[in-house]
């Protein structure tokens, strides 16, 4: 497989810049570290020549940024996308949240990103510089000697259960598009459902009693792209600004995982901006999990116009207590 | 406090074309079930919103359920197929999260199952006790 | 009693559900073993379903179905009347219990023009 | 802030016998926006009404709380009250303390705790209750018939006889659909045509009927009383204005060889047809995958007969648009296939065939003019056996045949198998049936006298196998009365197939937004009820399409729909009901969740500005919801993720404010 | 100055809980620290700092006022403050402590925070300076000295031991309780770790992180600034850096409807969100630009400028790591202030 480098990205959104197909660049720009990439727009080649970068460290999400760029925008923008994004994106089309004419999308080859978390683990803090020679990753740092580590150990978890490595979206391909991955990404959600329920309750009452309610999980993720999101809008009856107690924590996390559900793509963002480390995937696994138990397999964003589970409907579906049922002679 | 019976508080949402006239047949027949049962009027059990289920038990009901017309005879052709989807996938997810199954249900009940509905009832309102009071999914400040 | 106990055990060990029976007896009019048969695959469903069934346990018809399924193919309810007539089969054979051949047994029996089919038909009746 | 009036019935002592009635007044007297709170013995009786009515103007009330029987009984009642009040009727709740109450539980304690919860409830919700009013709508005055069967002409004509105009969309080059194919019809056997055609030529004088033949219902937009639809007019390659259907055209066409759908194959017509003798409108069509001219271009022989220059190879097919008021679906069925059913041997004799196939070869305008000849060698068949639910009734077999009864099999078999001894008494017939079903007038005395006077000889029993042998059909079947297993050396086998929707009948659900069953017959509003009309309102059902009819049952359900109909055109405006959906356009995200669970197409998108932050303008697509198509069942409001989607009458608000109430 | 044996630590911690309730950084399972209640078996983390600051003490995420009770149509208020006890916060880093200096310009002056004020008389914190500093960690730009945590008790861990100096009289208070599980030492060590602390400091690459500026009367150079454009380009507006900020003290009042009445509380805000210091007529910062300005300009512009010079940031590097975009107060300095001279 060849290596996409930032050259590569560079060069294509020069050339598309300056024959005028498109008028804005979405991508990543660098930042003090190796590892602190932020989504950014580039308006002219100089910009891009100066801050552009991709890399282990480009895991954001660009798809979501496209329903506030698009909106007033003359022209198209170019968007690089991961192979995940690419769902993402179509998801958004689906829900009509931008106008796929305003867009020249790139699909971008991936190799999996990096958790800085994870790498900080080993090689421990003080990082001063992070370099990727494709299977491995050398890290200096403050305290430590120079390391080599393995890039598979320090995968970030949606990337380490990558689901897919095809783009379903693009306009032109940088690298090659691979295949959907019969990944283990529901291993988690099994462990969880073969324990008890009070273990479970356990678990999660751990887990959400961490939750500030900063939101990002809801912000990065590009199927809560409402106008005025429920949290927000005092006039819902669920409006709410803090984790008050251990029911608004549920309710929070319920709530948002349901509104996604089945429309979700397990991009993986709100688990990775997650200040807090919550496992919120799993969340969203789960329900993806069940809507493919009960209703057939079904990915959200893997082609436009597709119709959510939650949305559709069959004259023999399962009926809720038979839900337990299923469960109980999974265990 | 003095100790009081445990007596459950149960929120039932009832369409209004079968389920709750199944309630009314009920009361026609004379077939008790317990008062502990309240029972919310909706057009269609495909307008209760996953919200309404998590304010109930937030304000202190111990269980809730949901009775519409039998799939295929919904008098908005389709409603319940949707309220069969949403309520499977939000009840699992409720299980997920260690929240004891037999807190939430969905039933069918049709306008002329007035014994079902109050069997369904003494059942649930059953079930419900044997579990006690809903502490998983309480706001303590609803309590004060 | 003892009927009712015999129709449950033959029900639950065919999965066959008489009930589905609409008599219209397109079984029967397709069983090649028609001629050979006193009691015939409707009956069979039929006799199961009311209880009737001490005469078949008794009746050579048990031993004369092919098992060739035509029955089974051309049901349009699905009722699988073969299946039926195996179970009763089975239950004469768990009640006799002892009459019945060994697996190792067979192989006495065996000669070289027997055909392979019969053999494993033969597994398949006896074996259970 | 609500001034509410609360008013307890004892229903004499059907409440206040386990309602403790003056303490549940009480109580609910220190309720939030409760000014005025009292009880009554009978609150429905006029005297009761009166009292409501004095506390509105006294108190000023702006809304009531009725704690009594069931809403199903008594809230039209009260909400009359109210407005003859001079109150909106839909500030009204209703608190259920009777039948959810009072006769549910022993108690007076218990039943008067529960009642003051429910009373609680239904002023938690008065008092975000807002006056509604029901939308209008216009109504155009034309109808729309899909369809131009016997189903369809009925209706058609009904409704034009009413003064209506409407349309009839046939997809065929003719109106008659399966009827005319017939040849007698049961129980009176009068000859089909003879009382089809005349009803065909009326439909095409009557002044208020259009007839689309040979075209489709390309596209429906719209909603009960304005509907716009978009209807194809298939080219034909002959001006119908001008084409006097002399014929002279077809008789000199030199393309013989094509299949004769009309005569299902069983004999062939040219390239250029009538498709029968009586067809309306009688105009010739030119099947373009057999015409030389439209393949490539050689020959040109009809335009050179043609004494009317009716001939047009240019034609193109043509939209039309036209606005209804009502649309009356009546697009029939089709005998299903018979290929699948190996064992009956259809698709390897020609002297299997199906029932519709025996209709041609006995009429007279059939292949045989009428003579009963066996397919493959034109001989006279002496032995006949009829094989009845072929495909009906066939639960295991979901994919050849259909799980349900066909309905009209036992009867046209009754009447294949008295003509056929009728004409031919040196003809053996013999009928396989599992259940002989006749109900309908005169109908078991028809199928009796088959028997009885016809000789026809019915075997209870059903056909295992049918095998072809030399110039016999070998049919093996049992006659479970004798317990026998019979076999017939039959010279002609008649298969009575069982009958399912037209195929275009799913697309048309579609663009229609009507619901079906899974068997793909049209689903009706109330099995009991409202048999005519779809859930769709505005769109109604004729004949076969809703399920397996006869011509009788397809007649009356045709006037049926057409009453129907006329009930709706002679309205000049639609009220529609106030407790309907609407969104919140500031807040609509335009992700189309709430368009795909409408059962009723109630909700479009359109693109609309907003002011967005500093003075700027943003352009979004929002959800609108059309009030007189909306039926208010409240699926859109939970598929909507930002809560922007709500229900009158039912809001999120009030919902939660009950659950408030009763979880306090 | 005492000290006390890395190994007998846990006697330190039984020492103080059994008088008063001590919380510490402890590893949660995910493997982050979090200030935790310490009980026997919890050990202290060796992470430089927890996510969330220990601002939560003193001024909780959300905090109870008071309550209203309806019953009919008569209203009753409760007050539901409650009489605080001791309590010690141990394991404060330098740039923390500084953090609390930021709030109590803010709840204690006149009209002085009751809230905020009880819980502050009552928490007695020992700081610890840090060993290890973060590439993150830009303390110094600020003027803090992460060798020399200034608290009612500052301490140092040194490779075996530590050590611990009393700075207030709470402190001394507290030192003196642990007499009988510490024992007198001398500064040596301290000075030598000072020096080494020092050292590092130095070769941080936020190290020269250039603050000055920015400070008060600087409102006009860069309100207008055209760098937030791009600079809140992509800010999500989640409320992530104000949240496990140290210093950031915004707050709202809402009203929980319980059924039976309603409970007042307050609960951390943020100046990213677009509902915030919304007003009848609306919102006055409604786009992203102007509430991620706000932001920034506050701890840089704002505060110091109504603070004697005091910057609203104690350079503790939490939003630098947790960002889900990966903007800062420290990329936002870079780019306002010296674009031009890069």
């Amino acid at each position: 497989m060849q290596k996409i480098t930032k050259e590569m990205l560079i060069d294509k959104a020069t050339e598309l810049l300056n024959n005028g197909t498109v008028s804005l660049v979405l991508g990543w720009k660098k930042g003090e570290y190796d590892y602190d990439v932020t989504p950014g727009v580039f308006e002219s080649v100089e910009e891009l020549k100066k801050d552009f970068v991709f890399g282990d460290f480009s895991a954001a999400n660009l798809s979501k940024y496209l329903v506030k760029k698009t909106e007033k925008l003359e022209g198209k923008i170019l968007v690089f996308l991961k192979p995940c994004d690419t769902y993402s994106f179509n998801q958004l089309l689906t829900e009509h949240r931008f106008d796929r004419e305003k867009v020249y999308a790139v699909g971008v080859q991936c190799d999996g990103m990096v958790d800085i978390e994870k790498v900080k683990k080993i090689a421990g803090d003080g990082i001063l510089s992070v370099d990727c020679n494709g299977e491995d990753i050398v890290v200096k740092t403050l305290y430590n000697d120079d390391m080599t580590i393995a890039k598979a150990d320090v995968l970030a978890e949606r990337c380490a259960n990558c689901k897919s490595k095809k783009h379903v979206a693009y306009d032109e391909l940088l690298g090659e598009s691979g295949e959907v991955i019969d990944s283990n990404r529901f291993d988690e959600v099994e462990k969880l459902e073969k324990m008890t329920a009070d273990e479970r309750f356990a678990f999660w009452q751990n887990e959400l009693s961490k939750c500030i309610r900063c939101n990002a999980c809801r912000d990065a993720c590009p199927a809560c792209t409402c106008e005025k999101c429920v949290f927000n809008n005092p006039n819902s009856g669920v409006e709410n600004k803090s984790p008050a107690n251990s029911f608004e924590e549920k309710l929070f996390h319920i709530i948002r995982a349901y509104h996604v559900a089945g429309r979700c793509t397990d991009c993986g963002e709100c688990s990775r901006v997650c200040p807090q480390n919550i496992p919120l995937h799993l969340l969203n696994r789960k329900f993806i999990k069940d809507i493919n138990e009960f209703y057939g397999e079904y990915q959200a964003g893997a082609e436009v116009g597709s119709r959510a589970p939650l949305v559709d409907y069959t004259l023999n579906d399962l009926e809720p207590g038979e839900v337990f049922d299923r469960g109980d002679e999974n265990a | 406090m003095q100790m009081k019976e445990y007596k459950p508080l149960i929120v039932a949402f009832c369409c209004n074309w079968c389920s709750y006239a199944g309630a009314d047949l009920a009361g026609n027949n004379r077939l008790n079930y317990p008062a502990e049962v309240k029972i919310i009027r909706v057009p269609c059990s495909c307008r209760v919103n996953p919200m309404f289920i998590l304010r109930a038990f937030q304000r202190g009901a111990d269980g809730v359920i949901i009775c519409g017309c039998h799939p295929g005879d919904c008098h908005y052709t389709s409603g319940n197929y949707f309220t069969r989807r949403r309520m499977a996938a939000l009840f699992s997810m409720l299980d997920f999260l260690g929240i004891e199954k037999e807190r939430t249900r969905v039933e069918w009940v049709s306008a002329a199952e007035g014994a079902k509905f109050a069997a369904t009832m003494n059942d649930f309102v059953e079930k419900v006790v044997s579990l006690g009071e809903n502490k998983r999914l309480e706001d303590l400040r609803c309590k004060r | 009693m003892e009927n009712k106990y015999l129709k449950d055990d033959i029900i639950r060990s065919s999965g066959v559900n008489p009930k589905k029976c609409m008599k219209c007896g397109k079984c029967t009019a397709t069983c090649p073993s028609f001629d050979e048969m006193e009691y015939h695959p409707h009956q069979f469903v039929y006799m199961v379903e009311s209880g009737d069934i001490e005469p078949l346990l008794e009746s050579e018809s048990l031993y004369k179905c092919l098992s060739c399924f035509a029955c089974v193919d051309r049901c349009p309810r699905g009722v699988e009347p073969a299946k039926l007539v195996e179970a009763v089969k089975l239950s004469v054979i768990r009640q006799k219990n002892s009459n019945r051949l060994k697996a190792d047994d067979v192989v006495k029996y065996l000669d070289e023009d027997i055909p392979q089919q019969a053999i494993v038909s033969a597994f398949r009746k006896y074996s259970k | 802030m609500q001034r509410i009036g609360v008013f307890v019935c004892w229903c004499g002592s059907n409440i206040a016998g386990t309602v403790d009635v003056k303490a549940v007044a009480e109580a609910l007297k220190s309720e939030p926006g409760v000014v005025f709170s009292t009880e009554y013995q009978y609150m429905c009786s006029q005297a009761g009404q009166d009292l409501i009515k004095d506390a509105v103007k006294e108190h000023n009330l702006t809304g009531i709380v009725v704690c009594s029987c069931s809403p199903r009984m008594h809230e039209a009642t009260f909400r009359k009250t109210a407005a003859a009040a001079g109150l909106n009727p839909y500030m009204v709740e209703i608190a259920n303390i009777r039948e959810q109450c009072s006769w549910v539980h022993k108690e007076m304690p218990l039943g008067t705790e529960k009642a003051i919860i429910l009373g609680k409830a239904a002023v938690a919700k008065v008092n975000l209750n807002a006056p509604l009013t029901p939308g209008q709508s216009p109504v155009t005055k034309r109808a729309l018939v899909i369809g131009g069967g016997i189903a369809g002409i009925q209706t058609a004509l009904d409704i034009a006889d009413a003064g209506f105009p409407v349309d009839i969309v046939e997809k065929k080059p003719t109106i008659g659909g399966k009827m005319a194919q017939l040849d007698k019809t049961f129980p009176t056997l009068d000859c089909a045509a003879c009382i089809l055609t005349p009803k065909m030529v009326d439909a095409a004088q009557n002044e208020n009927i259009r007839i689309f033949s040979y075209s489709e219902v390309e596209a429906v937009k719209g909603f009960v009383g304005n509907f716009e639809v978009k209807i194809k007019k298939k080219a034909r390659y002959v001006d119908e204005t001008k084409c006097t259907g002399c014929g002279a055209c077809i008789e000199k066409c030199p393309q013989k060889k094509v299949p004769n759908e009309f005569n299902l194959g069983m004999d062939n017509r040219r390239a250029i047809y009538i498709p029968f003798a009586q067809a309306v409108p009688k105009v010739a069509t030119i099947d373009a995958d057999y015409c030389n001219m439209l393949k490539n271009g050689k020959c040109g022989v009809c335009t050179k007969f043609c004494a009317a220059g009716a001939i047009d190879y240019k034609q193109k097919d043509e939209i039309i648009e036209e606005k209804y008021g009502a649309i009356v679906v009546a697009t029939g069925f089709e005998p299903i296939s018979m290929e699948k059913f190996d064992e009956f041997a259809y698709s390897q004799s020609k002297d299997v065939i199906t029932s519709l196939e025996f209709e041609r070869l006995t009429n007279a305008a059939g292949p045989t003019a009428g003579k009963l000849l066996r397919p493959s060698d034109g001989k006279h068949p002496h032995k006949i056996v009829f094989v009845q639910c072929v495909g009906s009734r066939c639960a295991s077999c979901a994919e050849k045949g259909k799980e349900y009864c066909s309905k009209i099999c036992c009867m046209y078999t009754a009447k294949h198998a008295m003509l056929t001894r009728d004409k031919y008494p040196d003809t053996d017939v013999t009928v396989f049936y599992i259940d002989v079903r006749t109900p309908g007038k005169n109908f078991d005395e028809f199928q009796r006298r088959a028997v009885e006077e016809y000789g026809v000889n019915y075997v209870k029993g059903m056909v295992g196998k049918v095998t072809p042998e030399g110039d016999k059909l070998i049919v093996r079947g049992s006659d479970l009365i004798a317990n026998k297993q019979i076999k017939i050396d039959a010279d002609l086998v008649v298969l009575a197939a069982a009958i399912e929707p037209d195929k275009t009948a799913r697309p048309l659900a579609t663009m229609l937004t009507a619901s079906m069953d899974t068997n793909d017959f049209f689903t009706e509003a109330h099995p009991k009820l409202r048999p005519v009309e779809s859930p769709t309102a505005g769109v109604f059902l004729s004949g076969t399409c809703q399920g397996p009819k006869d011509i009788p049952e397809t007649v009356s359900q045709a006037g049926a729909a057409a009453s129907k109909v006329i009930g709706l055109l002679q309205k000049d405006m639609l009220l529609g009901n106030p407790c309907v959906a609407s969104s919140n356009q500031l807040m609509c995200n335009g992700c189309s969740s709430c368009e795909r669970v409408c059962p009723y197409g109630a909700i479009s998108y359109e693109d609309k500005e907003f002011p967005g932050p500093n003075r700027t303008v943003k352009v979004r697509r929002v959800a609108t919801v059309n009030p007189a198509v909306c039926q208010g069942c409240g699926a859109c409001t939970v598929a909507c993720p930002s809560g922007a989607m709500d229900l009158n009458g039912f809001m999120n608000s009030q919902i939660m404010a009950e659950v408030d109430a009763i979880c306090k | 100055m005492r000290k006390i044996v890395l190994e007998k630590i846990d006697l330190l911690f039984e020492a103080i809980s059994n008088t008063m309730s001590l919380y510490l950084p402890v590893d949660q399972n995910d493997g982050k620290a979090a200030y935790t209640k310490w009980e026997e078996g919890k050990k202290w983390s060796e992470a430089l700092n927890t996510v969330k600051s220990p601002k939560d003490f003193f001024f909780p995420q959300t905090e109870d006022m008071m309550e209203f009770k309806v019953e009919g149509k008569n209203i009753e208020v409760i007050d539901t403050r409650k009489a605080s006890e001791d309590f010690v916060v141990f394991g404060v880093r330098a740039c923390d402590v500084k953090a609390f200096d930021i709030l109590d310009k803010v709840f204690l002056v006149d009209p002085c925070d009751s809230y905020y004020a009880t819980k502050r008389e009552h928490g007695i914190i020992v700081a610890v300076a840090c060993n290890k500093p973060s590439e993150t960690c830009f303390c110094s730009a600020f003027g803090i000295d992460a060798a020399d945590p200034k608290a009612d008790v500052s301490a140092w861990k040194t490779e075996n031991e530590l050590y611990l100096q009393a700075n207030t009289e709470k402190g001394e208070k507290l030192l003196k309780a642990l007499e009988n599980v510490t024992e007198e030492a001398t500064e040596e060590k301290v000075t030598e770790q000072k020096e080494q602390i020092a050292k590092i400091m130095k070769k941080l690459p936020l190290a020269d992180l250039d603050t000055s500026k920015f400070g008060g009367g600087k409102t006009d150079e860069f309100f207008n600034s055209p760098e937030w454009e791009e600079l809140s380009e992509s800010c999500l507006g989640c409320g992530t850096c104000t949240f496990v900020c140290p210093t950031c003290q915004c707050y709202d009042i809402k009203d929980f409807n319980t059924g039976n009445g309603v409970i007042r509380y307050r609960c951390w805000d943020s100046c990213m969100y677009s509902d915030f210091t919304r007003m009848a007529h609306g919102n006055n910062r409604n786009s992203q630009k102007e509430r991620f300005r706000q932001r920034f300009m506050h701890k840089l512009v704002y505060y110091p400028e109504n603070n004697e010079g005091i910057f609203g940031c104690v350079g503790c590097g939490r939003c630098v790591s947790r960002c889900p975009i990966s903007m800062n107060i420290v990329k936002v300095m870079k780019n306002l202030g010296g674009k031009e001279n890069e």
